[in-house]
């Protein structure tokens, strides 16, 4: 491998991210399954690193699921996104921060759209108008909630109370990044560092320590792929694209997958558990299974964060083992607790549990 | 010809250049050959061996070497054309460096570029170790040594066809005609180097157009064991070994394909060079969509700019073979003398 | 894996249809090419199989099963290979002489071999 | 006396070799199939026996084959077998009338001179002696012969012989020993004692006159004794082995068994009956035209005899047929190389009994062993017909030979149905030729259901290849007719007109339909009704192959190329205006091999038709060819 390659195609793959006050749209999955990562994303942003983000409680899906489910028309998911569009013009925001990848895409196509067809662009508005009475501004910019937390990560890294380092040895850990299909695959230019070599993730790993692992099957899909999972028949599929990727990164034995993605987290996660199920095969040292995490769950264990406050026991692969080589202190008995102290019920089938 | 002779410059010192100028000599006429390298030849210089015979590429490196050892010829080294414009009934040159020179005609010879293989960022070229262009693996034949980047013997290389070439993705979707055969010729120069070695190509059309190719094609396969694997790779990566490991659909098969690869070798393909295109924009001369010199006709006037007294020889119009590009060079000079008695 | 597993879930892993090169074995390859060389000639033109007698009534392709046999692609070759009526028609179609029919024969009798453990 | 001793290894070796004959050929025997034993049984009491013996003299003894296809080589086996076989006749009769006893052990007869060293000076008995000169002179001339052809194999017409073992090299020498040595023994013997006649005598006295004959005849007594000996004891192993084994060939043979397709008794006999005489090398065209020199059927047999590996061999034939024509012995060559070329029959055979037990166990646990399976074949309903054509699967590759054919039956006006012409099911044979019957029943079984369902009286194919396999190995109601057969069926009829074509045409006997089944006359007389036929060089039984035939399964196209190229040759020497086949695949080899124009048969007869045929062939009614089938 030589790295100045690398490096050569990140320079030429620069996005111009925002400094500062960003317009924050949601995710209809990660805000439901990784509450802690979304919550942790606003508080680093705005406590640690001290950005004005603004929510806009009007704001809705982006109806994403559904047009790639193709039953929300181009025309329709358009007004929609012009319409957060006209909340952020209300509100003042000029830059748009999104925290799902499927949105981000979703974003990304309707922007390039709206530049080579400058007519769709104004029939949007026309719908728009019609439908809610609003008017927008095109935002001047787009960015992926990673691409923020890339941004700062060397702010991040220097306020770090942990490092992706084996304390017990003093070596990196070994990190896989994983980029969702639809930050950078359709319009490489959107993505830092491009299509073939996204920088996102590994750029926050390498400032936090971590040791990249580049293994074969590294731009596959997690597997996700809307129909693929919407429809119970077509699950195989999902399944089969998920065990490819695990197969091919078994190898270099990984401490941990990162994901900026919520779909791809949540299907690298769950995945874990079902193959085990089916094919009785758990993957990662030991058999522990390979912890999947969000860029801002990492974040926030870097900066110190408890865990549990991070959500990391939601996950179905349990994150102990890398806790205790991170040397993070954090007690398995507490993963279940309500915030008054009584048990909550534990989760059955966790893997590394 | 009488009286002083006419003066012809060439923009370029390659293949066609040094056709053009030794032509132009013989015939009695001054020449001026402009080459930006240090020494004319141009491509051919690094190549070992050429297809389809797999003659050692020194023989036409110095047929041409004799082509332009001529008291007619004048050559200007580390120097480019920079612009042609009209002057008085002739024309005059800007070089680079500031001069000027004035002549009765010009003759673009201003050849082609390699395809930058980093911009096909699927596979890695200029990240991974092992990934090498079809110009790195002549220079390989050239050191008689093929080896990885860690000094071992390679068990198995594949060639990648089209690389830069029928690709709208590069903004390329042209043919460069000769890589395939090309590839054909450096897989059994390389089952010959080395015959442990497997070697597979991949490509999506065997364009065997010329002549004894075809034959050549058969050969690999008849008697070298060269492996034709129908596809476009895809990407590539690598794994815990190092190892290249690449995706590509076997189309014959009509499924996907994985295949670990100690070597991967990216057939580049041609594209107008640079100081070309810089001369075009400066001088007007108008290029097709595939970006090379568009002729003012592609059947019966292929050497002929739409300006007067500017005449272009070989593959700065199009991807060429040597063959075809000495057969071009001699043909624009049959323009350019036409051009120069009807003066 | 047992109906339960994949009742548990309503689905299952789906099977690749990846041709894995180097997990695939070439020793049926290397039978028929040291017994019959002019299987190296095959250039997949599909004349063998435009003129074939059973792919008139069946999915059987020379073409196909050149390519299978060459990938190491034992199991699709094992039904390929069956079907086969060795009329020797495809002989007289191949433009680059290569002995089909004996093709299909010796192919047939190396998977033989290979079921056998003789190969 | 003790110097009688010198005839123990004679003894020896004859007991030797009667006892292993007797029991060899019980064991032969009982392993015949029940049918074959009773064919022997009846033939033994019947007129097979007196054939074989009539065979016997004239083939095995005269030679009579051999000497017509060459008559040096003929003379040469004739004087060793023939000669050989007076001497012992007449010897044994010369010990019976002239000896001191009348009833004596063979000894007595072979070494008779020894004996009666005094014997035949006067009248009958010197006229006697002469007689028996005169035999022994034959052979040696016959043995001078054969060390001619050994050295320089060229000068008696022989391309090539097989190579020997080392076995065959000793009873070569013993064999050549054998008669040299009695001239000497007698010689010598004659000379001591002056008696002899113009051979033994003359060179006796001419012996004794500088040496001591008397001292030196009993070695050669010995020697002769010895050598007489050694080739008994080595002629189970040896080549010389078919000698007797011919014999009970024939007498096999002229029971009725047959080989059949299966490995049995008979090709066992029919193995050690090959003289390995190389004659089927020397017509081989894959040895004279394509340099292939070693899969012919004398190393075919000889393979299958020392029990080696010839699977090479088995395959890489094209089963043309030439040198089972020519093979002096009668060996069934072509059933017995398809008998070697079914599935693992061979090396199966080969395997020890502990190995084949040890296989059998570990491939019982193989649920499916893969083989040709026409499971997707569906069932069809053909319409009634009165002729059912079917093309071929080579004939759709020549879509001339059917375009004539429908002009020419619809100018005939028959009534035919066109079996394959969307595409059909393969016959079966180039199953059977690679040696896979069993799947080829289950094509056969396809095919034979459309022919019997159509309700046709006439099958008709344009494909030798499918015709020798539709009359050898389909039940059929209906009559199968090369389309040769059939159009000379119809021109006989008088339902086809033909004009004369004014063009010199060749022959070429396709080898399925030829000396496959036995189809010489009619093509010709077809050709000879429109066209000039011309003679070929090798015609009829010895027809050459084209070099395409589908009954090898390794030939390079290469090589087929330079066959066809050959055989092509020798049939136009004449420069004919056109090359005449019946057969697709034939006219398509060919067509790459010569300058000269190749058709099918029904090409050259479609061009002999008149002009306007369409419209004639609508108002005639429709006839009933199959009213003239009884004829054929």
């Amino acid at each position: 491998m030589k790295p100045e390659g690398k490096k050569r195609i990140w320079a030429e793959y620069q996005k111009e991210i925002p400094d500062d006050h960003f317009f924050y749209v949601r995710s209809c999955i990660r805000q439901t399954f990784f509450a802690g990562s979304e919550q942790y994303f606003l508080k680093i942003l705005r406590d640690d690193l001290g950005k004005d983000v603004y929510e806009d409680p009007r704001h809705t899906t982006c109806t994403g699921i559904g047009y790639h489910g193709d039953v929300v028309p181009f025309e329709t998911i358009q007004a929609v996104v012009a319409r957060h569009f006209a909340l952020a013009t209300e509100a003042g925001y000029k830059h748009i921060a999104i925290s799902c990848v499927t949105s981000f895409g979703i974003y990304s196509e309707i922007l390039e759209t709206w530049k080579h067809f400058p007519e769709t662009l104004e029939r949007t508005r026309e719908d728009l108008y019609k439908a809610t009475g609003r008017t927008f501004e095109v935002p001047e910019t787009i960015s992926h909630t990673s691409d923020i937390i890339y941004k700062f990560r060397d702010e991040i890294a220097r306020k770090a109370k942990y490092n992706l380092i084996d304390i017990a040895t003093g070596k990196p850990l070994k990190v896989v990044e994983h980029i969702g299909c639809h930050y950078s695959k359709m319009f490489p230019k959107y993505g830092v560092g491009g299509a073939e070599f996204p920088h996102v993730l590994v750029g926050m790993i390498e400032s936090w320590g971590g040791d990249i692992i580049d293994y074969p099957e590294r731009r596959h899909c997690c597997g996700f792929g809307f129909r693929q999972y919407l429809v119970q028949a077509n699950r195989g599929y999902s399944l089969f694209a998920s065990r490819k990727k695990f197969e091919s990164m078994e190898p270099y034995r990984p401490d941990m997958i990162i994901a900026n993605c919520p779909g791809c987290t949540m299907f690298m996660d769950r995945w874990q558990y079902t193959i085990k199920e089916i094919e009785g095969i758990t993957y990662g040292s030991d058999e522990r299974g390979i912890p999947v995490l969000t860029y801002e769950e990492v974040a926030g264990l870097i900066l110190g964060y408890n865990p549990w406050e991070l959500g990391l026991q939601y996950h179905n692969v349990q994150s102990l083992q890398l806790l205790r080589k991170m040397g993070i202190k954090a007690d398995p008995a507490e993963r279940f607790l309500a915030k008054d102290g009584s048990r909550l019920p534990e989760p059955a089938n966790l893997i590394n549990g | 010809m009488k009286g002083t002779p006419q003066h012809v410059i060439i923009a370029g010192g390659g293949v066609a250049g040094i056709e053009a100028a030794g032509t132009l000599a013989d015939l009695g006429y001054r020449v001026t050959l402009v080459e930006k390298g240090d020494e004319p030849g141009g491509h051919i210089l690094q190549w070992h061996a050429l297809f389809p015979d797999r003659r050692p590429a020194g023989e036409v490196k110095s047929y041409l070497r004799k082509r332009i050892e001529h008291r007619n010829i004048n050559i200007i080294t580390r120097t480019t054309v920079e612009k042609i414009r009209h002057h008085g009934g002739g024309v005059a040159v800007n070089l680079s460096g500031g001069t000027e020179e004035k002549a009765d005609a010009v003759i673009v010879a201003t050849g082609f570029e390699l395809f930058d293989a980093r911009r096909k960022e699927e596979y890695g070229y200029g990240i991974y170790d092992n990934v090498i262009t079809s110009a790195e693996l002549e220079e390989m034949f050239n050191r008689n040594r093929i080896v990885k980047a860690d000094g071992t013997v390679p068990s198995r290389i594949g060639l990648i066809h089209c690389v830069g070439s029928r690709d709208e993705k590069v903004n390329n979707n042209h043919c460069s005609k000769v890589c395939c055969v090309t590839a054909v010729k450096q897989a059994i120069e390389i089952r010959k180097m080395l015959p442990s070695c497997e070697v597979f190509c991949f490509y999506m059309d065997m364009r065997m157009y010329g002549p004894y190719y075809e034959e050549l094609y058969r050969e690999a396969q008849e008697f070298h064991n060269v492996n034709f694997i129908r596809g476009k790779v895809s990407e590539a990566s690598v794994n815990i070994n190092n190892r290249l490991v690449i995706k590509v659909e076997d189309t014959l098969a009509g499924r996907p394909l994985r295949m670990e690869l100690d070597i991967m070798v990216l057939m580049v393909g041609m594209e107008m060079a640079g100081s070309g295109m810089k001369l075009a924009e400066a001088s007007g001369m108008k290029r097709g969509i595939n970006r090379f010199l568009e002729t003012t006709d592609h059947h019966y006037g292929n050497n002929l700019s739409s300006i007067k007294g500017v005449f272009y020889a070989g593959t700065c119009t199009a991807p060429m073979n040597i063959t075809d590009t000495i057969s071009h060079a001699r043909a624009a000079v049959a323009e350019t003398v036409r051009y120069l008695n009807g003066k | 894996m047992s109906i339960d597993q994949a009742n548990k879930f309503g689905f299952t892993i789906n099977r690749s249809r990846l041709i894995d090169y180097d997990a695939s074995d070439r020793k049926v390859r290397d039978y028929i090419t040291a017994r019959e060389p002019s299987f190296r000639l095959c250039f997949a033109c599909g004349g063998c199989t435009a003129a074939c007698t059973a792919g008139h009534h069946t999915t059987f392709n020379l073409r196909r099963m050149n390519t299978y046999i060459r990938r190491g692609e034992i199991d699709p070759l094992r039904e390929e290979v069956t079907r086969c009526m060795l009329c020797g028609k495809c002989l007289l179609v191949c433009p680059r002489g290569v002995n089909t029919r004996n093709v299909v024969a010796v192919a047939a009798e190396a998977i033989r071999k290979l079921d056998r453990n003789e190969l | 006396m003790n110097s009688d001793l010198f005839v123990i290894p004679f003894n020896l070796g004859l007991y030797f070799i009667l006892i292993y004959s007797v029991v060899r050929s019980t064991i032969w025997f009982r392993n015949l199939s029940r049918p074959d034993k009773l064919r022997l049984q009846r033939g033994f009491f019947g007129k097979p026996f007196m054939d074989s013996l009539k065979e016997i003299f004239m083939e095995s003894l005269l030679h009579r084959k051999i000497f017509r296809k060459n008559p040096v080589l003929g003379y040469m086996h004739m004087s060793l077998a023939f000669g050989w076989f007076l001497l012992i006749v007449f010897g044994t009769i010369e010990a019976d009338f002239f000896g001191e006893k009348h009833l004596n052990p063979p000894s007595h007869a072979i070494f008779f001179r020894w004996f009666n060293p005094d014997h035949g000076t006067e009248g009958l008995a010197k006229l006697y002696g002469f007689w028996m000169d005169l035999i022994l002179a034959f052979i040696l001339s016959g043995l001078l012969l054969a060390m001619v052809k050994r050295f320089i194999p060229g000068m008696m017409g022989m391309k090539k012989t097989t190579k020997h073992t080392w076995t065959d090299r000793i009873a070569l020498i013993s064999l050549w020993l054998i008669f040299p040595s009695r001239l000497m023994a007698e010689s010598f013997t004659c000379g001591a004692h002056g008696s002899g006649s113009f051979l033994t005598g003359t060179l006796g006295s001419a012996l004794a006159s500088f040496l001591p004959a008397a001292e030196i005849a009993p070695f050669f007594w010995w020697l002769y004794s010895l050598s007489l000996g050694t080739f008994f004891f080595l002629l189970p192993v040896s080549r010389y082995f078919h000698i007797p084994v011919e014999l009970l060939l024939i007498f096999m043979r002229n029971s009725g068994i047959t080989t059949g397709d299966r490995h049995s008794s008979y090709t066992e006999v029919q193995t050690h009956a090959c003289s390995s005489c190389g004659v089927c090398i020397s017509v081989c065209q894959m040895s004279y035209a394509a340099g292939i020199n070693d899969i012919q059927s004398a190393y075919l047999v000889k393979g299958l005899r020392n029990d080696r590996d010839i699977a090479a061999i088995t395959a890489n034939c094209l089963m043309c047929g030439r040198c089972e024509e020519v093979c002096p012995v009668g060996i069934e060559l072509g059933p017995m190389r398809l008998i070697e070329r079914r599935q693992g029959e061979r090396e199966d055979r080969r395997l020890r009994f502990t190995e084949r037990y040890e296989l059998t166990r570990r491939r019982s646990t193989i649920e499916k062993e893969p083989t040709q399976s026409y499971g997707y074949l569906t069932r069809e309903e053909p319409e009634h017909a009165e002729v059912l054509f079917f093309a071929g699967c080579m004939t759709h590759l020549t879509p001339s030979v059917i375009v004539a054919m429908k002009k020419i039956m619809e100018s005939a006006g028959v009534r035919y149905r066109f079996m394959d012409e969307k595409g059909g099911v393969c016959c079966g044979r180039p199953l059977m030729l690679a040696g896979r019957d069993k799947e080829a029943r289950e094509l056969i079984n396809h095919n034979s259901d459309i022919i019997w369902k159509s309700g046709a009286r006439i099958l008709v194919t344009s494909c030798p290849i499918c015709y020798k396999v539709f009359r050898e190995s389909y039940y059929l109601e209906a009559q199968v007719m090369h389309h040769s057969e059939f159009i000379n069926l119809l021109i006989e009829e008088g339902s086809l007109r033909l004009g004369y074509l004014h063009r010199r045409v060749v022959y070429h006997d396709p080898c399925e339909l030829g000396r496959g089944s036995g189809i010489y006359d009619e093509p010709r007389a077809v050709i000879s009704y429109v066209a000039e036929l011309q003679s070929a060089v090798q015609e009829g039984s010895m027809s050459l192959c084209c070099g395409g035939s589908l009954g090898n399964l390794t030939l390079s196209s290469g090589k087929r190329a330079v066959i066809a190229a050959d055989a092509a040759r020798t049939l136009t020497i004449a420069s004919p205006d056109e090359l005449i086949t019946a057969c697709p695949l034939c006219k398509k080899t060919f067509a790459q091999a010569t300058e000269t124009k190749v058709s099918d048969i029904a090409e050259l007869v479609a061009a002999a038709l008149p002009k306007q045929v369409a419209s004639r062939s609508k108002k005639r009614p429709a006839r009933h060819p199959a009213k003239a089938s009884g004829n054929g």
